[in-house]
Parts: structure tokens; C-alpha cells; sequence
């Protein structure tokens, strides 16, 4: 789940992070209210949930009330990789002696948070790891015993801080690992991270929280579907909101597996044999029938699908609940698309039963299976 | 390096007393799973699918041998059940359990990394020795005992070239879901290297996906000598489209990192033989054989 | 840091710890009126920081506001072991099924936590202990993973309880470790736990606080002073308000040393010798001249200080200060008890010169030191 | 078990720019201690009293080799120098900071036990090898090489009975404080074991006081024959009252559990010499010598 600047600020906020001061408005009179009682220049940037922002123009500057009223009104008729702008961000302008890039996240290989810092902020990391890899401090945290002080006194100090601003950079680090610790964060990023006279503030900010870990953070959970908006198509939007694990894509058959490797596995056949899938949705664990019903409306439904393609291997998954799902959404909808059905596994002969009895052929080869699919669908095989 | 599971396994389920807890204790009863015993707080003293449940491992310890731990607990009391089978040196802990917070998994399999202890999974479909003993939600019917091992970090694709397996007149010795997250307790090249040292297997089917260099890790292992017995691999996801979640939490193209043609190129480079379909992992086999 | 009932509670509730409604009252109107809001059966229990209160009368039924403002009249108006009863706690009566001991405290030998746990409740765990020790289960922290569920639920179960009280209990359990830990507690005890129908409800509340922690809870630091009412002496609390380590003893010879040991030796030193000690004061570590200066005065000071032995081992403490302290307080207070000094160590030779100049002499030998002191207090030595 | 320090040991003082730090640093300095580097966050290329001083020991140990670490921080940053001495395999680590909550002495000492590192302290005057090298607060002149080895929970009384050790004729080989908190890393059983394979040490005073039953312990493990070289011990308190803290965290008599009697009595039983008053026990060793 992806939080935009000013939401990541507020958690910054919370966990003692120094951020400029700013605020959200989403009309330019409280942008030009808020600059008047801030009475400083500010900085105005868009809140969506993309990248590239400042390069489409998302980022301005005011130095009065008007003229940040002026430009709230610009930023708020703007639309950015199809996103219409309906939230600023008014913050002052920092004095910025030098940008810096602090992270934290996550190593898949050692299994560890690492700290990220960089003394070249303001770029993409990956492009300072590109160019410049002896510019970047990686700092593995032992899950067992956390960041303490002198780990981050140690990032601080191969920064190349001496002193108060060690221990200010220091401090700094600590906050952000205990927020991405306590917050669930897969990704939390500062970037730039100004270094202002006196010491550090968050001149942006990023916060990507694990969608797993949401049963432990309420009040985010509450707003999951929000935050998918940017990121997910409109349709892949509404499966979420059925609980269904989508993606969309472009062809005409559709796919539903269990498990995300075999219904890559059923995507790729198909790819193989010249069709192209027009979704990709995998049942997970243990569906019910309801859900498995569910799951078959929803692709259906789809004026793309042109034929669908369900792919069950039962283990945890039951083929008989996966027939049952079938044979009701099929009903209910009352629609004649081609549906192919191959299923292996628990209670696989009793799903075959029920499918035969409502005259839904399955093949046993997922090859053969793929094959039908694209035939069915109109498709080149 | 654990031992695994064989005929002799004594297993204790974690989350006996739950749905999926009770459908896989009697479908791993039916399979020849030696499980002695299970865990779910609140529910001690009561039997489920013929099992005595306790309150807690130490009480299931009080009256039984044990020596292996699967678990079905949901996912917020995932990482206390996993300490608790760590505490009390189960090994190997499979965890079957999908969804668990990334930070739940990073303790659980450092914690038991101190003490030298195999964690399977999590989001696994467990580990099967074919015709022996199964700790997992794989559906037994597509296994045969027979000689190939199989690494996988999904879990139905790992049953379809099971299947096929079997289907070419292959069998199976032990297999092992490694899971789909992103962070797992096990690697392909800890599987390789206990691969290497097991007698009853005598070459290796290695599946992967996209997302993270798992794969690629394992390519390079290969090449430089670290397994010598034969490979044959499938990949998942080259249909798959850069920045979106394929299903698993592990499963996302990042940047240019985690994409299909990547592992592929990398493990045809180390001498695997990657097949383009599941089915054709099999055939690979059979020659390789 | 012993707090009282009502205010270890308030921390029991902040931890989600299960304990009957209640209030702190100070007038027979208050108990009235919260027994008239609360409309149940209460129980009023005075407030102080000694034990045995039940006993010594402090602990009252009512069942109506009339009978809880005469109750409260009656304990408001009594003096037990010294003090006077100023705050009351005004409590619903809870139907307890069964007494239950429950406690978290520090094993010194372990260097762990240890939980304890009993169905004996209502007695002193020792004397349960003594009795039928195998009616006790202790349960040793791992002070690097800490208490898990599965620690509280093992805990619980060999308690005896089952199911949903299991859990329950279970729980119970889990709050006060977390509260011991984040409270830094030495010891906190329910005693008894009430076993009600449907669950748990600490009936008493015992919260002993480690004072070097105290820096981690600012808002009991200001508190301390208080809280050592009952528990030290008037003249031990007026030192503690001067941050001097003083324990009040009952003879005539005034005693300062540095060192907990050194200090005891001292004092075993003037018991042989025949002497009785007035006190304990210890420097503690690394004295300033005026920590000395204001030592020396609050000794001097006591009318029944009719010798001053100081015996000062310099090591982090230095001579030198040592006797520009004794020095100077004693010139402050123009007094002229006789002063028996004894140095070694750290700045051994500016002290004893200092000292020599101010015609004090100092001793080389503990006990000649001691045996001095003695005589010179007029003792039998 | 540690090696405890000689006059090779290289020494790095943590909090070395605070003025008990400073001051102590010169002291040990002079009495001979290799000290190589100081760690103060946010002093990192000072010096002080002509070390060099560093931010982190990660930092002073790519700039000199180290072997141990004497702590000065404050209370309440002393749990993480400790575990930043531990985590950098520094044996001993001596934390000399009192007033440290004893929460925090929990996790420190379970720490280094975690890795067999050896923990004096905290609230401790320190460790001397008597004419060689000293970590702590102890005025050198007390001390005087010879075969004597000192254990004491006290700070000051250890120096008292060193100095009288060293009037009688005697001197000291190792001399170590445990601290005088309820939790601190060393026991006396320890130090008896570690002297007892020690070729320098002789005879060993042990210093006592009131509080806990740590000396009731060391004399059950004399009398159970786990030390063979003569004792002489004193203990503190005689005239204390119950309940009344002396000093000392640690030092309390709680109920009838440590009181100087019961110690005492233990100590004679196990064939320990126990001194009446401080002098005494130089005496004694004279005797057993």
C-alpha cells in the first residue's frame, strides 16, 4: 500500500521525523489561507500516487499567498499519467545546503531490513548505484537485534557527519527504521532529505506499507482500496474490492489458476500457443465456491473474454468446490461463453462429476487445455 | 542441515483445530504421516481427526516424541507459533501459512537460523517424500517414489510437473515448496546443496518465477561446480508484465531485476535444461536420466 | 518506587489489565457520591505504602452510599503504622469464583525476569511457597525473545484453566510481563487475582518501580520524593530531597563513607568497637567537594551526632575534594564536633594536606579510625 | 571463559571524552593500560588525553587492533555501548556506570552470554592485573603484584582489603569487582573457577556484603570441593538493618534472605576464613600462604 507525501509526513510526524512545516488543501484558497498564515515561501506539489511528479510539472513555487492561490489553481486543472490532480501539498521551502537520500527496506537474498544512505540525494537510488556505487552506505539490520544507536551513529559517521550533525543524521536514522519497523514498511524513503544549517528535515517522503501487515494497522486498512488508485486499472480496482487477487491485461481469454505460479504457468502456455490472456487471476488458497463463482462472474463478465480458461491444480484448493463455483456463476450469469476446465488433485473426481453432469468438458493436459483456449477464443492456433 | 521427513517423522500440527488444519491432518493421516499430536491454544484436551490437541507445544512434548512442526495458524499468530516449534528445536518448521507481515517472516527465520533450523515456507505447500510422509497441502495422488527432487517457489505449479513426473514414468524422492514470499526460510542452493549429499535423489527439478534473483543465485551456484547432478527448470511469468504483483508477494518484476528471461538465460548458461512448458520439464528429465 | 493501589492501577489500565471500576477518593462525600454513580456493592481500602492494611482494619464493605460515606468517615480518621490515612480506594465488590496469585519480579541469581503464578491467592506468595511450593509455577523470561503467547498460554495452562479462561488467563498474563517490562518494574503482584465467571480482575495491584529507570518515566521521577513516604524516615526523606544516600540508624556516631562495602564495613567497624552508628551515608562514586560539603552538614547537623567518622577510599572519589568538603562545611557551620577522618587512594596526599593545614587529623588504619570515633562520641570503647 | 587482562591487553574506553572518562583514562594510562582508542558519538576525530577518539568501536577497530572495552557512558546510553562492545567480540567488556536499570543489565548480560563473552560488571570499580594493567576506577597504589586473587561486589571495601593485603607483605595477582547491582554479568563461582586455572593466583579474598545469596552460593560450591586454593573472605553488614537498602541496589536484606550472618556462616562452613573486620583478612592470608 502506497501512501501519498502528505500521509507519509503525518506518520513522520508521528514518530518524530523533522519535516517542513506544511499542509494539505485541495482548493487554492486554503493553499493561498495557508501560505498567509504561514507567512514564508512555500512549495506546492501535487499528491498522486506516481513518480516523476516535478519532471510533468507537478512542483511550483510561491512566494505570497497569491501567488501560491495562482498556482494552486494551475497544479489543481492538471491531469499526470491520466490522474487528475485534487490534492496539493503546501510546504515551506527549506534552505537546502546539500540533498540527501536516506531508505529503508527490504533485502529478499539476506532477509534483512537495510538502511539506505546516500550523500547524493535528490536522484533515483538506482541511478547513483549505477553511476556512483561508493556514494551509497548499506547498512544490514540483525533481525534479532534491531538498529541501535551505533549502527546508526555508524551510517551517520560513513556519511562523513561529524558531531552535532552526526548525531542529528544519526537520530534521523533511527526514527525512520523504528517507523519502518513499527509501520510495516516494505519501502520508506526520504529523497531529498535536506541538510539545512542547523540540522535535517524530510523534504519528501515515501512509505510503502506491507499489505500483509495491515491487520495491525486499522486505520490504514480502512483505506486499501483508496490507495490502489494509480496503480490499479479501473477493473482491477473493482476486483479488489471483491477480494480477488487481478491483474488486467490485454487479450481476449481469459484465466483463472490457483496459485500465482501455475496461472503464470497457464498464461505462458497460452502465450505459446499464440493467444493472449485477457487477465490474469489467481484463486489463491483454499477457495470456496462462493469465491470460485465469484471469480468465474467477474472474467465473464468482461466483454474482452472471449473464452476463459480455468486451470485448478487442487491442494489446498478442491476441485469439487471449483466445479460447484463454476456450474453456479455459469448459471447465474446465463451466458454461453466457452469455458475450459482443466483440474487435478483433492476430490478431482467428484469436480469432474459434477462438471460432466453440466456438460462442462475438462481436459486432463494444461497444454491441450491452452490449446482449446485460444481455439475458442477466435485466436490464431 | 535438517534432516527433512521420512516414514519415521513424528509431526505436530500447529492449528490442528482450524479448517484447513483439519482437512490436510486427515488428508496427511491418509498419506502414512506419522502426526502425533496438535496445538491450538484454548483447545487443549479436546482430539481432532483422531490427534490429541494441547495448549501448547511444551504439553504435546509432556506426552509425545516430536520432531517436526507443520503450521496452519492464521497469519497475525503465524511468527509466535513458528518461535514456539523453534523454541522447543522442532526442525524442519513448515509453515504453511499465506500472508504473514515480511517483518514476521525476517524474525522467524533469523530466529531460527540461530539455532540451525530449517524453516519451509512460508506460503509454502510444504515438503513430501514420495511415498513416505507428507507435510503440506500437496495433493498426494500426483507423487510417485522415485528419484528427482523438486525445488519450487510456487505451489501448484510445483504439483503440475509433479504430475508430469510421474505422468513420464519418473518418480519423486523429497520435494520442497520454498514458498512465494519474498522472504522465505529456504533457497534453491540450500536445497541444491542437500540435494547433492541425499542418495535418493539423482537429479533435480528446479521451479521458479519472477521477482527477486533466487534463480539466477542458483544458476551461478550451479555453474561454479556447487551441484553436479542433472537440472531441469521452468520458469513462470514470461507472459508476466513488469511492476505488477503476478499473485505471490514475491512475484513482481522490479526494474529490470526478477524477469523469466533472465532466470532462464542464466540457467541455460550454468547447463539446465529449461523447459518452455511444465510438461516439457518432465521429458527434459526423462533424457537427462 | 512503591506506588500505591490506586495509582498501579491506573497503569494496569493503561495496559488493558482487567481490574473492577473504581475511584480514589480523599472525602466521605466523594465515596458517596462515586458509590451513588456506580450503583453496586463496594469495597473502600485506604491508601498507603505498607503492608498489612486488611488486618489492621483498612478495609470496608458498603452496599449503599450512606453506608460507604460513614465507612469512609470511620477509615479517614485512622493512623496505621504511623500514618495517617489521606486517600481511599472505592471499589466495586467483584463475585470472585476463586483467588489467584499472579506476579512478575527480577531473579537475581537467573538474571531473568520470572513470572509467578498460583491458585493459592490471597496469602503471601512466600508463605505459599513454604507451604505447597508445588501450587507455585515459575516461568523464567528469555531476556533476548522476551514473553511470547505460547510462554502465557503454557503459564496459564498449568494453572489448571482450559479453553476460553485459558486464553483468557493467558492473556492476563501478557499484560502485566509487558507492563513489567515497559514500567521497568522490579516486582508487580495481583494478589488476589479474582477468578469471576466469565474471566479475570485484578482485585489488588502492586507496582514496585526500578528508580534507576526512572529516567524513562519522567512523570514518576517528579513523583518520587512522595512515594517514599512510609517507607523512609523524616530525616531519610530530607536527605533523598538533598540526593544523599542516607539511611537512619539508631546510635550516636555520625558515618560517611564512599562505597556501599566501605560503608558497611565502617559500620560493622564502630559495632566491634563497642560504638553505635547515628548513620549510613554513602558518597557513592566520583563526590564533588559540595556533595561532600553538604554530606558533612547533614550529618553534623543531627543533634545526635556526637562524632563524625569519614572513611574515604579514593578511586573514581577523590581525597583532595574529600577535604575541601569536610573543610568547608564544617567552617560553614561553625560547629565544632569532633571529626575522625580516614583516607586513602585518588589525591591521597593533597588530602591529608589539606586537611593538616585545617588542623583535622586523619588516620591511617580503619579501625584506630573507628576505635577513635568511638571514644571520642563518648562510648564505651 | 575471558581472558581477563595482562600488559598487552589493548583497551578502548567507551565515553572516554566524559570527565569521569577522561579522568580515569589518564589514571590507567599511567598505571600502564594500552589504551588505543576512545569512543564518544559525535567526538569521532578528537583526541583525548592523547587517544584518539572515534564515533563508533566499528569505526576504532578499522583503525587498531582491540581486545576489550571499559564503559563511562551514562546510565541510560550504557545498555547500547555495551551491546556495541559485545556485537564488536570485545572480551572482557567492563561497565563501570552505576545507576544502570536493571532491565537493561538483563538484556546486556544475556547478550554477551549469547556469545560467550565475559561481562564485568556493571557497577563495577573494574579489573587489575596487579602492576601490569588496569580497567576501572581503583587507585593503583593499593596494589601490589603478587599471588592474592580479589573478588568483591564492593567498590571502596575491595580497595580497603587490597591495600591491607599489600601492608601485610602480600600482593595481588587479578583482581575483580562484580558490582554491586542485583544483576550484574559475574558471579563469584565464576571468578573461583577462572582462579582456580589460573597459575598466578594462589589464594583468593572474597569480598561480600549483605543481599542476595550469591556468597551463600560460592561457599556451597568450596564446600562441594570446586575450589581448591585457600579462601579468605569478609563480609559487609553485620550491623545493617533488614529492609533498608545499603548503598548498593543490591544490597538489602529481604525477609531473611541475605543477611551477613547467613553468609558468614555458610563461608565458615565451606572452610572459608571469614575476617572479622577488613584487616582480618589480609591476616588470614598471611596465614594460609
Amino acid at each position: 500500500m502506497k501512501l501519498l507525501e502528505y500521509e507519509a509526513k503525518e506518520y513522520f510526524k508521528q514518530f518524530g521525523i523533522p519535516t517542513p512545516m506544511g499542509n494539505m488543501v485541495t482548493t487554492p484558497e486554503d493553499a493561498a489561507k495557508y501560505v498567509e498564515s504561514l507567512g514564508k515561501p512555500v512549495v506546492i506539489k501535487v499528491q498522486l500516487p506516481v513518480g516523476g511528479r516535478g519532471k510533468a510539472g507537478g512542483v511550483k513555487f510561491a512566494d505570497t499567498s497569491e501567488e501560491a492561490k495562482e498556482a494552486a489553481k494551475q497544479l489543481l486543472g492538471m491531469t499526470i499519467k491520466d490522474l487528475k490532480v485534487e490534492k496539493l501539498y503546501v510546504e515551506e521551502k527549506v534552505g537546502i545546503v546539500n540533498e540527501i537520500y536516506l531508505g529503508v527496506t527490504i533485502d529478499r537474498n539476506r532477509k534483512q531490513h537495510v538502511v539506505l544512505a546516500s550523500s547524493e540525494g535528490g536522484m533515483e537510488i538506482e541511478e547513483v548505484a549505477a553511476k556512483t556505487p561508493e556514494k551509497i552506505v548499506r547498512f544490514y539490520v540483525d533481525p534479532l537485534t534491531g538498529l541501535r544507536s551505533y549502527h546508526a551513529n555508524y551510517i551517520a559517521s560513513k556519511l562523513g557527519y561529524r558531531g552535532g550533525m552526526m548525531r542529528k543524521f544519526s537520530s534521523f536514522v533511527t526514527k525512520l527504521y523504528t517507523l519502518a519497523v513499527e509501520m510495516d514498511a516494505e519501502l520508506t524513503e526520504i529523497n531529498p532529505l535536506a541538510e539545512v544549517a542547523d540540522g535535517f528535515l524530510a523534504a519528501d517522503a515515501r512509505l510503502n506499507i506491507d499489505n500483509n501487515a495491515l491487520f495491525r494497522h486499522k486505520e490504514l486498512q480502512e483505506r486499501l482500496l483508496d490507495s490502489y488508485q494509480g496503480e490499479l486499472t479501473e477493473r482491477e480496482m473493482e476486483a479488489r474490492a471483491e477480494d480477488l487477487t487481478y491483474v488486467e491485461l490485454d487479450g481476449d481469454i481469459g484465466i483463472i489458476g490457483n496459485g500465482a505460479g501455475l496461472t503464470m504457468a497457464t498464461l505462458d502456455s497460452v502465450m505459446i500457443h499464440g493467444g493472449k490472456a485477457a487477465n490474469f487471476l489467481d484463486l489463491g488458497g483454499g477457495a470456496t465456491p462462493e469465491r470460485i463463482g465469484k471469480a468465474v462472474k467477474f472474467v465473464l463478465r468482461d466483454e474482452r473474454t472471449k473464452s476463459l480458461f480455468v486451470n485448478v491444480l487442487g491442494g489446498i484448493t478442491r476441485c469439487d468446490y471449483t466445479a460447484e463455483g463454476i456450474v453456479a456463476a455459469r448459471e447465474e450469469l446465463g451466458l454461453r461463453k466457452p469455458i475450459v476446465v482443466r483440474m487435478m488433485g483433492t476430490k478431482e473426481e467428484e469436480g469432474k462429476a459434477i462438471l460432466k453432469k453440466n456438460d462442462i468438458d475438462t481436459l486432463d493436459s494444461m497444454e491441450e487445455a491452452a490449446e482449446k483456449a485460444v481455439k475458442l477464443a477466435g485466436g490464431d492456433a | 542441515m535438517t534432516k527433512f521427513i521420512n516414514k519415521d517423522t513424528r509431526v505436530v500440527v500447529q492449528g490442528i483445530t482450524g479448517s484447513q488444519g483439519m482437512f490436510h491432518t486427515r488428508l496427511m493421516k491418509e498419506y502414512g504421516t506419522k502426526i502425533v499430536a496438535g496445538v491450538t491454544p484454548g483447545r487443549g484436551g479436546q482430539e481432532s481427526e483422531g490427534v490429541p490437541v494441547y495448549d501448547t507445544i511444551h504439553e504435546a512434548q509432556d506426552n509425545h516424541d516430536i520432531d517436526t512442526s507443520i503450521i496452519f495458524v492464521p497469519a497475525p499468530f503465524s511468527l509466535d507459533a513458528a518461535l514456539e516449534a523453534i523454541e522447543a528445536d522442532l526442525d524442519p518448521v513448515v509453515v504453511i501459512t499465506e500472508g504473514i507481515p515480511v517483518a514476521d517472516s525476517i524474525k522467524l527465520v533469523a530466529s531460527a537460523k540461530a539455532k540451525g533450523i530449517t524453516i519451509v515456507g512460508p506460503n509454502t505447500p510444504g515438503v513430501i517424500k514420495a511415498g513416505e510422509s507428507k507435510m503440506g497441502i500437496m495433493p498426494a495422488q500426483v507423487f510417485k517414489k522415485g528419484n528427482v527432487g523438486i525445488i519450487s517457489r510456487s505451489g501448484t505449479l510445483f504439483y503440475e510437473i509433479a504430475s508430469q513426473i510421474t505422468r513420464v514414468g519418473l518418480g519423486q524422492s523429497t520435494c520442497v515448496g520454498l514458498g512465494g514470499d519474498p522472504v522465505v526460510g529456504l533457497d534453491y542452493i540450500d536445497m541444491l546443496k542437500w540435494f547433492q549429499d541425499d542418495p535418493e535423489t539423482e537429479a533435480v527439478a528446479l521451479i521458479g518465477e519472477i521477482g527477486g534473483d533466487a534463480e539466477e543465485r542458483a544458476a551461478k551456484y550451479i555453474k561454479e561446480g556447487g551441484f553436479s547432478k542433472p537440472v531441469a527448470a521452468f520458469i513462470a511469468g514470461r507472459a508476466a508484465v513488469p511492476g505488477k504483483r503476478m499473485g505471490h508477494a514475491g512475484a513482481i518484476i522490479q526494474g529490470s531485476t526478477g524477469t523469466a528471461d533472465s532466470k532462464i538465460n542464466a540457467l541455460r548458461k550454468a547447463g539446465v535444461a529449461v523447459g518452455e512448458l511444465p510438461g516439457k520439464v518432465a521429458e527434459e528429465l526423462l533424457r537427462l536420466l
